[in-house]
């Protein structure tokens, strides 16, 4: 699927050349003059997967977005507070995801939201080490990225 | 407007001369960095300062519209720019290599090409 | 969309005439050496095609500077502006009979040092770029010759400076690394300070033409004043770091003899002569007020570094050292010219520049053909060479006199010149100086030669005797790559000696090129110049 | 309508700012180098995409808040790299956090040098 | 630096540096961008690439060494100047193919020529530099 | 011109200064921690900060000139301040895992720091 | 009369030096025969001046050599120079069979000839250049060739010790000499010696007169050896006998007096003159001939009496007096004959008996017959006696001195005495080894080849033949070689009897008298000079070594004081010089700046500022390398945002990007380069660079006020805003000035980033000991290549 990605920027920046205009319409245009193209030969290309995992994608960056704002606004709070009362931790995390993109993907996801911040994966690819900004109770930290994002991860690759 | 840069520019002067006196190679070599921004800051200035309207010819334009900063300079220290950070990038890996292969970043205890104890000239025919 | 619409009048801005293919030997050198120096980085995996691209550039560059210092002759001074951009806006090259002298002589010597390179640079050396180098410090070294604008010369300097560099550093030896911090750190000061003069310059005038500010600088009342005056005296000091005069001469000694002989010997033959040859342009053509202030500064100076490269030949038992001083001895005869400014002394002083590009450069090879044959290029472990090859003892005897000014070589000529204009300058001590530093280059050549040459074999041996290879038994050297670029150049010191004419033209014509810029003016403006 | 657009961009201007200047209060107030990346990887990148959105807004041209969409994406994706990869370095070279941290699941599997 | 998370997402992020430093380069003649920067964000991909996934793994994409690279920049750097030899005029003087293409004005010049050398250049030489400390750090 | 406009372009106006005066503090603030340390990590992270506030001060200069080019000046600050952040980061490992001495140093006082309870 | 052929003469010998090893190869020592053709054909050529010349004529032929500077090769013939060529090619023709026979199988005996003929060339030019620079070359150029000479036998550290000697002192009179002549030739705008001796004033007049007469009196006294620079010349006799007979006796040491006989009408003839020649002169008479006779070996002995017949000469030459220069002239001939002659008996004698040591020689007349004759006449003529030249010069020169009104008595008897002790040396060095009881010697004596006898015999009779026709001799040689030195035309009537009882008949029985009392006591006399010589203890010789260690380690010190190779000497210097350099040149000019007014910057452009210089001291107090890595990047970071804020939206991209860049480089190289907490700099140090560094920077910032308080001309800038769409098809002016406007520029600059890639890898690749990481990874990459390549 990378490579088809890659494939599809080509054709944009192909397209930019020939018309001789590489404003970002230009190329965004480009882009999906190649995503049609890729998915007239799918058959061929065979990766039917790739389109509708595209929309899903998309769904998932909201989400990442919006937990994005909250947990700046909540590191925000906390700077802020005349005084600050913390029970930072590192939690070992047990994955459920095994595939390198999707743990990446957790792990990002994992950092930018509240209070958390992924430091480390185990060798054996099956914790998770997360800094917690302020971790009163660890189980539930756990609990709660497990039903967020690793859940909704899985929705959208697998 | 110069005046202000100006005083600036002699203080990273100043600054890069102070370092590149050291006997530490490597205080040397920020000498060297900060001396390659002063230098261009050097000459940007000479060309005299115009706030903020960079020399740019608007899309329906074929002469700017209004008075820009002086492109030229900007050109000249760009180039400049370009060839001190090569230099930087260069004597940097050599300061590494003189580190390791001289087991020191003292410039005065380097004394390979120039022996401590030199040989005085033979005499005699 | 892009400006094609509108219709302007291109004479307002650009040279619309046709340019005649001859004057494109103006780039050719920079065109030649960038293009070949590029294709041999490609292929440098290919160590044994490197050195025949290599020499093939530079063959085509002696014939490419050759042709150009021909069409100057007869043409007279050649202006090109890049990008056919009217002058002063454009970038221009203007050749006048100096610039295309130094630059065929320099070529000439970089050729010889490619041959000699081939015998002496190793497949590693080959494969991390002794040809770029060699062919890209070719286009620094002519691009400075050439150019007319003085930023563009900033960017030469750097681009030959660079070269350097790597030239220094291709054999990674401890002793070179030590060798290479210092000329490295002290170098880039230099240009720093070039770079820094120039942005002044450029603050004063708004311009960059060499000829443009030459107009300009005439056209001011008091043209030593102030700012301008400091510009000078910052040039002076950049310059001199870069021809290594005293007391700013430290990186050279510190570090010419650490790299492969053929680098030390194109080091020797070339950079500083750079520096004198951009001291004469700039302070003599464009900012000859500034320099008859200069004048007494620049006389001290001068005599110093004639002291100092002759003392310090007479204290080393290093021969490469030892040539190193010298090299720097030399430049104090050049700044004498300098410090004197007449037609006469200019012309002495390229003269001098030509001699001394071809004789320290065969003098740094023929050294390494010394430490080859004896093992070692201390005076204390050399001798009985001229009992191992007659022939070659002969050539260094030929360019050990050459190099102490004695006749009938090519050093005795500039020589004579320069001590004739500083005395008529009034500057007698000058003319002492230049007579009494020969007299002691002398001596050190002289002690080479009866230590390395005529003794037995190294220090210790009995008297009477010889240790290393009995009469009549000549050492082979590694074959024609090594002989024939000594050889080349030797001729070449013998025969300005034997026929100086040709040189003293050339010189003359040259010095009066940048003493009455009239012709140079006229050839980049045209009519008004 | 520029008016709404002045007025967004204002407000969205002073917003970024703000959050750039609560995670510099973070740098200077939070115990830890663990606890300040936690400032720096969200207030931080929140703050200058805001305030590049606000750019875009302003100038209210496609093509400038096309860039302005793409570098905010790629703060995103980069922020939590580097801020991962600093944590663990630090935790690998064997920074340790401050001691109110009671929970520690890296301390077996890391043994600190020195 | 051996980690999955940086070494999965490190070439998406290298190729997208890649695609805005040509855009950088492309549009330089009239906004701000050109050879140099193009080509400086194009050698921190590299370096970037290098970093996370190895610095074999960079010289197996690239194909040619980098300096190699940088060598042709420079040889049709140079070249581009050349072609006005042909018209009669002096070394670099512009020369401009403008043509309308599905009625959108393409311009070909020269002076791109040059700066598309620049870039090569700056993405070879740092490029090469990068990598070449990146190795020396794993001994 | 009505008086909401008016009203918009000094606030606009107001915005811009407030925001360039809160990064100015920022600023000031995170050369405090970058000088102050006290260890690499530290510094590395003011440095990811200061190239986010840089970004953010571009912005606000594109605003208040009104030239948008600034913005791919700040999105390549972005590119290029995430490679040095990894590029530090790398260092840091690297030493560390080296044993190097400046920063065993602060590993052990970091330790030392933790032991007594702070 | 004149043509090219005098020239082609002058250069024949050069041409000789070339085949002369050919054809020793081939014949072995008999190549003597054929080579002295040339000399022989040369004495010939200018034996066909003698009798026009000796009609007052005089000749000049020249062709081009450097007109650009004035030069030309040309000769002047008039009667002292047919003389000298006349000395030099026919002695030469001698010297040249003598040294066939002297080197007999010697290895090197072609070089020997070559190096033989090319000094006889370089003198011939020397006598003959009409041109003063052309004269000089070829006045160095017998230094150069007497060199190579004099260290033939260079396995010796005597010879090559003499040969430096000779060199150094000679050359070192001849950059006086030069010095003389340019000052001649800027003095009177005259070059041509025919020219200047046209008008003989010319150089009196002006006011360079006491430079140029010293000067020159350098080189000629260096060269013709006289007091105090008499040593290199006995010191010279380790060259093999052919040189000390040709080059030490017979020519080139008579350079010199020639050269003072050349200028006599120039800048003879005046106080200075009279009074400085004959003293040192007289001194070198007595020396020379004091050292003589403490001599035990021949040849030394034969040297030292060189040095005092030089003396003598520059004595007669000082005097300006008609008659004693023409005694002067004469005894100039008598004495290439005579001393030509007595070297070659004594290398002879060396040659057969295998011992120069008079005290080891004797009664050799029974086995050297021929010698011996030789010897007999040339010792007589030394001598002075009947009737031989040297007798006839002897008068005159007495008649000369006598009659001189300046200091004639004083001279007189310098010359009695001299005199007289020459006729000691002769009986010692001709009686001596001859006469008396056989003695045994190392090698058994028998007469030599006639290679060896030719010359001794040919010089001897030419000496006894030349007294025979005293009157010719007058009238052919001695008048027109007289006028030239006196600068008129001058009648000379010899004859070998004196005519009437007069003075110098008187002095030449005083002289005779007093030598044969001296010749008794000889061996006392020698004990005696040798005593006061130890007593002494020192002399030229020994200072000569002792000036050259003494310059040797002078020049040690210095260059260890001045390249100390500490760095840091070497920056604080350039930077000192650099504050001065921006500092002064203001402050004499009195051009620095008006107090600028208080700019006015909006605030967060302050902030930009204090960023700045916050970043500066960070930089400057960093205690590790990350602090400081950091803080440059903070005051790069800075310095972009001031290109922004001025405009310059393409700088503050590439500097952000290279400030970045930087910072990772530093970041990867600074792994293994650690950063020294603190740079130890002792409080005087740190004095000392603070005040330099803040003296830089206040300079520059003055300039830059000066030059900005100062309106600007942006024609460039215009020009380029103008253009850039409407011809260069580009909005972004400042790229279309880089890719474009100033193109060649940007040329330069990405060679330069090429060259510093390379230069990197060659760095970092290249190692002593090789990298593995490095080579195997690259031979991954290659492999893999190769991989995708099938
Ligand atoms: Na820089
Ligand atoms: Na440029």
């Amino acid at each position: 699927m990378n490579g088809l990605f890659l494939i599809n920027i080509l054709m944009a920046l192909a397209w930019g050349a020939v018309s001789g205009s590489f404003s970002e319409l230009n190329l965004a245009f480009g882009f999906i003059l190649g995503f049609g193209a890729l998915y007239l030969i799918r058959e061929q290309v065979g990766t039917g997967a790739y389109f509708q995992r595209v929309v899903k994608g998309f769904g998932l960056a909201l989400l990442f977005v919006y937990e994005l704002v909250l947990s700046a606004w909540r590191v925000a709070i906390i700077v802020l507070r005349p005084k600050i009362e913390l029970q930072p931790g590192i939690i070992a995390f047990p994955l459920t995801v095994d595939r390198d993109f999707e743990i990446t993907m957790l792990a990002n996801l994992i950092t930018l939201t509240p209070g958390t911040l992924s430091v480390d994966v185990s060798e054996d690819r099956k914790i998770l080490y997360v800094h917690c900004i302020d971790v009163p109770d660890v189980q539930a930290t756990i609990d709660d990225i497990k039903n967020g994002f690793e859940r909704k991860i899985l929705e959208v690759f697998r | 407007m110069e005046t202000g840069v100006t005083i600036l520019i002699g203080l990273f002067f100043s600054v890069a001369v102070y370092l590149m006196l050291s006997k530490q190679l490597v205080r040397m070599l920020l000498g060297i960095a900060i001396l390659g921004n002063a230098v261009n800051m050097l000459i940007f200035t000479n060309g005299r300062l115009t706030r903020e309207v960079p020399p740019l010819i608007p899309e329906d334009l074929y002469v700017p519209a209004t008075a820009t900063a002086n492109p030229l300079p900007q050109a000249l220290v760009l180039t400049a720019i370009v060839i001190s950070f090569s230099f930087f990038a260069f004597l940097l890996v050599l300061a590494f290599r003189a580190y390791q292969e001289l087991g020191t970043d003292e410039v005065n205890e380097m004394r390979l090409a120039e022996p401590e104890n030199d040989q005085t000239p033979p005499q005699g025919y | 969309m892009a400006g094609s619409s509108q219709s302007v009048d291109l004479a307002l801005a650009m040279n619309v005439l046709p340019v005649p293919a001859g004057d494109w030997l103006v780039v050719a050198p920079s065109l030649i050496t960038i293009l070949g120096g590029s294709l041999c980085l490609m292929l440098r995996k290919n160590t044994d095609l490197q050195p025949k691209l290599g020499i093939g550039f530079l063959a085509l560059l002696v014939l490419a500077n050759v042709g150009l210092l021909i069409r100057v002759l007869d043409t007279g001074m050649i202006t090109m502006v890049m990008g056919s951009w009217l002058p002063p806006f454009g970038i221009a090259f203007t050749v006048d009979t100096l610039g295309a002298t130094l630059s065929l002589i320099g070529s000439v010597v970089a050729f010889c040092a490619g041959v000699y390179g081939a015998a002496t640079v190793d497949n590693t050396g080959r494969r991390y770029g002794f040809y770029p180098f060699l062919l890209l410090l070719m286009t620094g070294v002519c691009g400075a010759f050439l150019t007319g604008d003085v930023f563009n010369l900033y960017v030469w300097f750097e681009v030959l400076l660079i070269s350097s560099y790597g030239l220094l550093v291709l054999g990674n030896d401890r002793i070179q690394l030590d060798g290479a911090v210092k000329y490295g750190v002290l170098n880039l000061v230099g240009t720093n300070l070039f770079l820094i003069a120039t942005g002044l310059l450029y603050g004063i005038f708004g311009t960059l033409n060499m000829a443009d500010i030459a107009m300009k600088v005439s056209d001011l009342e008091n043209p030593a004043s102030g700012t301008l005056a400091t510009v000078a005296a910052l040039y002076f000091l950049a310059f001199a770091m870069k021809a290594a005069a005293f007391p700013v001469n430290f990186w050279l000694p510190a570090s010419y003899h650490t790299p492969n002989v053929v680098v030390s010997a194109v080091f020797a033959g070339l950079l500083t002569k750079v520096g004198v040859y951009a001291l004469i342009r700039v302070l003599v053509m464009i900012l000859p007020a500034s320099r008859g202030y200069l004048a007494d500064v620049i006389s001290v100076v001068a005599i110093a570094t004639l002291m100092t490269g002759a003392f310090g030949a007479l204290a080393q038992s290093e021969v490469r050292r030892l040539l190193g001083y010298l090299v720097i001895a030399g430049i104090g005869a050049m700044l004498a010219g300098v410090a004197v400014g007449s037609v006469l002394a200019m012309s002495g002083a390229i003269f001098y520049a030509v001699h001394s590009i071809i004789v320290m450069t065969a003098l740094y090879m023929a050294a390494g053909v010394m430490s080859m044959m004896g093992g070692s290029s201390d005076l204390r472990r050399l001798g009985g060479l001229y009992q191992q090859n007659a022939a070659f003892a002969g050539v260094f005897l030929v360019l050990g006199f050459a190099v102490s000014g004695l006749p009938p070589f090519s050093g005795f000529w500039p020589k004579v010149i320069l001590v004739d204009a500083a005395f008529q300058d009034g500057r007698a001590w000058l003319g002492a100086a230049i007579l009494v530093s020969g007299f002691l280059t002398t001596v050190a050549m002289g002690r080479v030669w009866i230590y390395a040459f005529w003794r037995g074999g190294p220090e210790g041996t009995p008297d009477g005797q010889s240790v290393s290879g009995m009469p009549g038994e000549p050492v082979q050297l590694a074959g024609a790559a090594m002989w024939l670029p000594l050889g080349i150049l030797t001729a070449l010191v013998v025969y300005i000696g034997l026929q100086p004419e040709w040189m003293l033209e050339l010189s003359t014509q040259g010095a009066s090129g940048v003493v009455k810029p009239f012709g140079y003016l006229r050839s980049v403006f045209g009519g008004e110049g | 309508m520029t008016a709404v657009v002045e007025i967004v961009t204002g407000i969205m201007l002073i917003i970024g700012a703000s959050f750039a200047l609560a995670a510099s209060i973070g740098l200077i107030r939070l115990k830890d180098v663990y606890m300040r990346m936690h400032a720096a990887s969200k207030a931080g990148t929140l703050g200058s995409g805001v305030m590049l959105l606000a750019l875009a807004v302003h100038a209210g041209d496609l093509a400038v808040v096309t860039r302005a969409v793409a570098g905010v994406v790629f703060f995103l994706l980069t922020a939590p790299i580097s801020a991962h990869l600093l944590a663990k370095a630090a935790y690998a070279a064997g920074y340790r956090p401050c001691a109110d941290t009671k929970e520690d699941a890296l301390a077996e599997t890391v043994r600190p040098k020195g | 630096m051996r980690t999955i998370i940086f070494r999965t997402i490190a070439p998406y992020l290298a190729a997208l540096m890649v695609l805005f430093s040509i855009f950088v380069l492309l549009r330089g003649h009239n906004e701000p961008g050109g050879g140099f920067i193009g080509g400086l964000i194009a050698a921190s991909a590299l370096a970037i690439f290098g970093i996370a996934c190895g610095v074999a793994s960079v010289r197996r994409a690239m194909v040619f060494h980098p300096m190699g690279v940088a060598g042709f920049g420079l040889f049709i750097g140079a070249l581009a100047g050349t072609l006005s030899f042909f018209k009669n005029q002096a070394f670099m003087t512009s020369q401009w193919l403008i043509f309308d293409l599905f009625d959108v004005e393409v311009a070909l010049s020269t002076p791109l020529v040059f700066d598309i050398g620049v870039y090569l250049v700056v993405v070879g030489a740092i490029g090469s530099i990068a990598l070449a400390l990146e190795e020396r750090e794993t001994d | 011109m009505t008086q909401f406009e008016t009203f918009a372009v000094q606030f606009l106006d107001a915005s811009v200064h407030i925001a360039f005066a809160l990064l100015t503090i920022s600023f000031l603030i995170i050369v405090y921690r970058t000088v102050k340390g006290p260890s690499l990590p530290d510094r590395v992270v003011a440095l990811d900060m200061l190239v986010a506030v840089g970004i953010g001060f571009i912005a606000v200069i594109g605003v208040s000139t009104g030239f948008y080019l600034y913005i791919d000046i700040a999105i390549t600050l972005g590119l290029v301040g995430f490679l040095a952040t990894v590029a530090f980061a790398r260092f840091v490992l690297n030493r560390g895992l080296a044993g190097d001495k400046t920063i065993m140093d602060e590993v052990d006082e970091s330790i030392a720091r933790r032991e007594a309870g702070q | 009369m004149i043509d090219d052929t005098t020239l082609y003469a002058v250069l024949a010998p050069f041409a000789a030096a070339v085949i002369a090893p050919f054809l020793t190869r081939w014949f072995k020592h008999n190549a003597a025969w054929p080579l002295a053709i040339v000399p022989a054909l040369i004495f010939l050529h200018f034996a066909g001046f003698v009798e026009p010349v000796s009609r007052g004529e005089s000749f000049v032929a020249a062709m081009a050599w450097a007109p650009g500077y004035g030069v030309n090769f040309s000769v002047y013939v008039d009667g002292l120079s047919t003389l000298f060529a006349m000395l030099i090619s026919g002695i030469g023709t001698f010297i040249i069979l003598y040294a066939g026979g002297y080197l007999k199988g010697h290895p090197q005996q072609g070089r020997f000839f070559s190096f033989l003929f090319m000094f006889m060339g370089s003198m011939l030019g020397l006598v003959l250049c009409n041109n003063l620079i052309s004269l000089f070359i070829f006045w160095e150029l017998t230094s150069i060739t007497s060199f190579l000479l004099i260290g033939f036998d260079h396995l010796r550290a005597a010879s090559r010790r003499a040969a430096l000697q000779a060199l150094l002192v000679t050359g070192g009179g001849g950059l006086a000499l030069l010095a003389g002549f340019i000052l001649i030739i800027s003095a009177t705008g005259e070059i041509e010696m025919s020219v200047l001796l046209s008008s003989p004033d010319i150089i009196k007049d002006t006011t360079l007169y006491l430079p140029i007469f010293l000067l020159v009196l350098g080189g000629a006294f260096t060269k013709s050896a006289q007091f105090p620079f008499h040593f290199w010349l006995p010191n010279a006799m380790e060259a093999p006998t052919p040189v000390s007979a040709y080059l030490h006796s017979a020519t080139m040491v008579k350079a010199g007096v020639y050269l003072l006989m050349r200028m006599h009408p120039l800048l003879g003839d005046t106080v200075l003159w009279t009074t400085v020649l004959p003293l040192f002169g007289g001194v070198t008479l007595l020396v020379g001939t004091l050292l003589a006779v403490r001599q035990t070996d021949l040849k030394l002995m034969l040297a030292y009496t060189t040095v005092a017949s030089l003396g003598l000469l520059v004595m007669l030459t000082g005097t300006s007096h008609e008659k004693a220069l023409e005694g002067a002239v004469l005894y100039l001939l008598a004495h290439s004959l005579f001393k030509g002659a007595l070297f070659m008996v004594s290398g002879t004698i060396d040659h057969e008996a295998g011992t120069r040591d008079v005290t080891k020689l004797g009664g050799l007349r029974s086995a050297m017959p021929i010698t011996f004759a030789a010897a007999c006449l040339a010792a007589l003529s030394m001598a002075g006696l009947p009737p031989l030249i040297g007798f006839v010069a002897k008068e005159v020169l007495y008649y000369g001195t006598w009659g001189w009104p300046g200091f004639g008595l004083a001279v007189t008897a310098t010359a009695v005495i001299g005199n007289a002790l020459m006729l000691v040396i002769a009986a010692a060095v001709a009686i001596k080894p001859f006469l008396g009881p056989k003695v045994e010697t190392p090698k058994h004596a028998h007469e030599g080849p006639v290679l060896l006898f030719a010359g001794p015999v040919f010089l001897s009779v030419t000496g006894l033949g030349l007294a025979l026709v005293a009157h010719t001799t007058g009238a052919l040689f001695i008048g027109p070689t007289l006028s030239s030195v006196a600068g008129r035309i001058m009648e000379v009537d010899l004859h070998l009897w004196p005519t009437k009882i007069n003075a110098p008949l008187i002095l030449s029985l005083i002289t005779i008298g007093l030598g044969i009392a001296l010749f008794t006591q000889l061996d006392r006399l020698r004990s005696l000079i040798a005593g006061a010589l130890a007593a002494i203890g020192w002399g030229p010789d020994k200072g000569f070594d002792q000036v050259v260690a003494g310059i040797v380690s002078f020049s040690g010190w210095l260059t260890r004081l001045v390249q100390n190779g500490k760095m840091q000497t070497y920056m604080i210097l350039i930077f000192g010089f650099t504050a001065v350099a921006v500092l002064l040149p203001g402050y004499l000019t009195g051009s620095y700046p008006a107090m600028p007014k208080m700019p006015e910057y909006r605030f967060y452009e302050w902030g930009i500022f204090l960023i700045a210089v916050l970043g500066l001291i960070a930089v400057l107090v960093a205690k590790t390398r990350l602090t400081a890595i950091v803080s440059l990047g903070i005051q790069g970071f800075a310095v972009a945002l001031i290109f922004m804020m001025f405009g310059a939206p393409d700088l503050s991209f590439t500097q952000f990007m290279v400030e970045t860049l930087s910072v990772v480089i530093l970041a990867l190289v600074m792994t293994r380069l650690n950063l020294s907490p603190s740079d130890h700099r002792p409080w005087p140090a740190a004095v000392l660079t603070g005040i330099v560094a803040i003296a830089v920077g206040l300079g520059l910032t003055l300039t830059m006020l000066a030059i900005t308080q100062q309106p600007f001309d942006s024609r460039l800038s215009d020009f380029f805003a103008q253009f850039s769409r409407s011809i260069a098809h580009g909005r972004n002016i400042v790229n279309v000035i880089i890719v474009d406007f100033r193109g060649f520029d940007t040329l330069g600059e990405i060679a330069v980033v090429v060259l510093a890639g390379l230069c990197v890898l060659a760095l970092i690749r290249v190692r002593t000991r090789p990298d593995k990481t490095a080579q195997a990874s690259e031979q991954e990459a290659m492999q893999t290549q190769q991989a995708e390549a099938r």
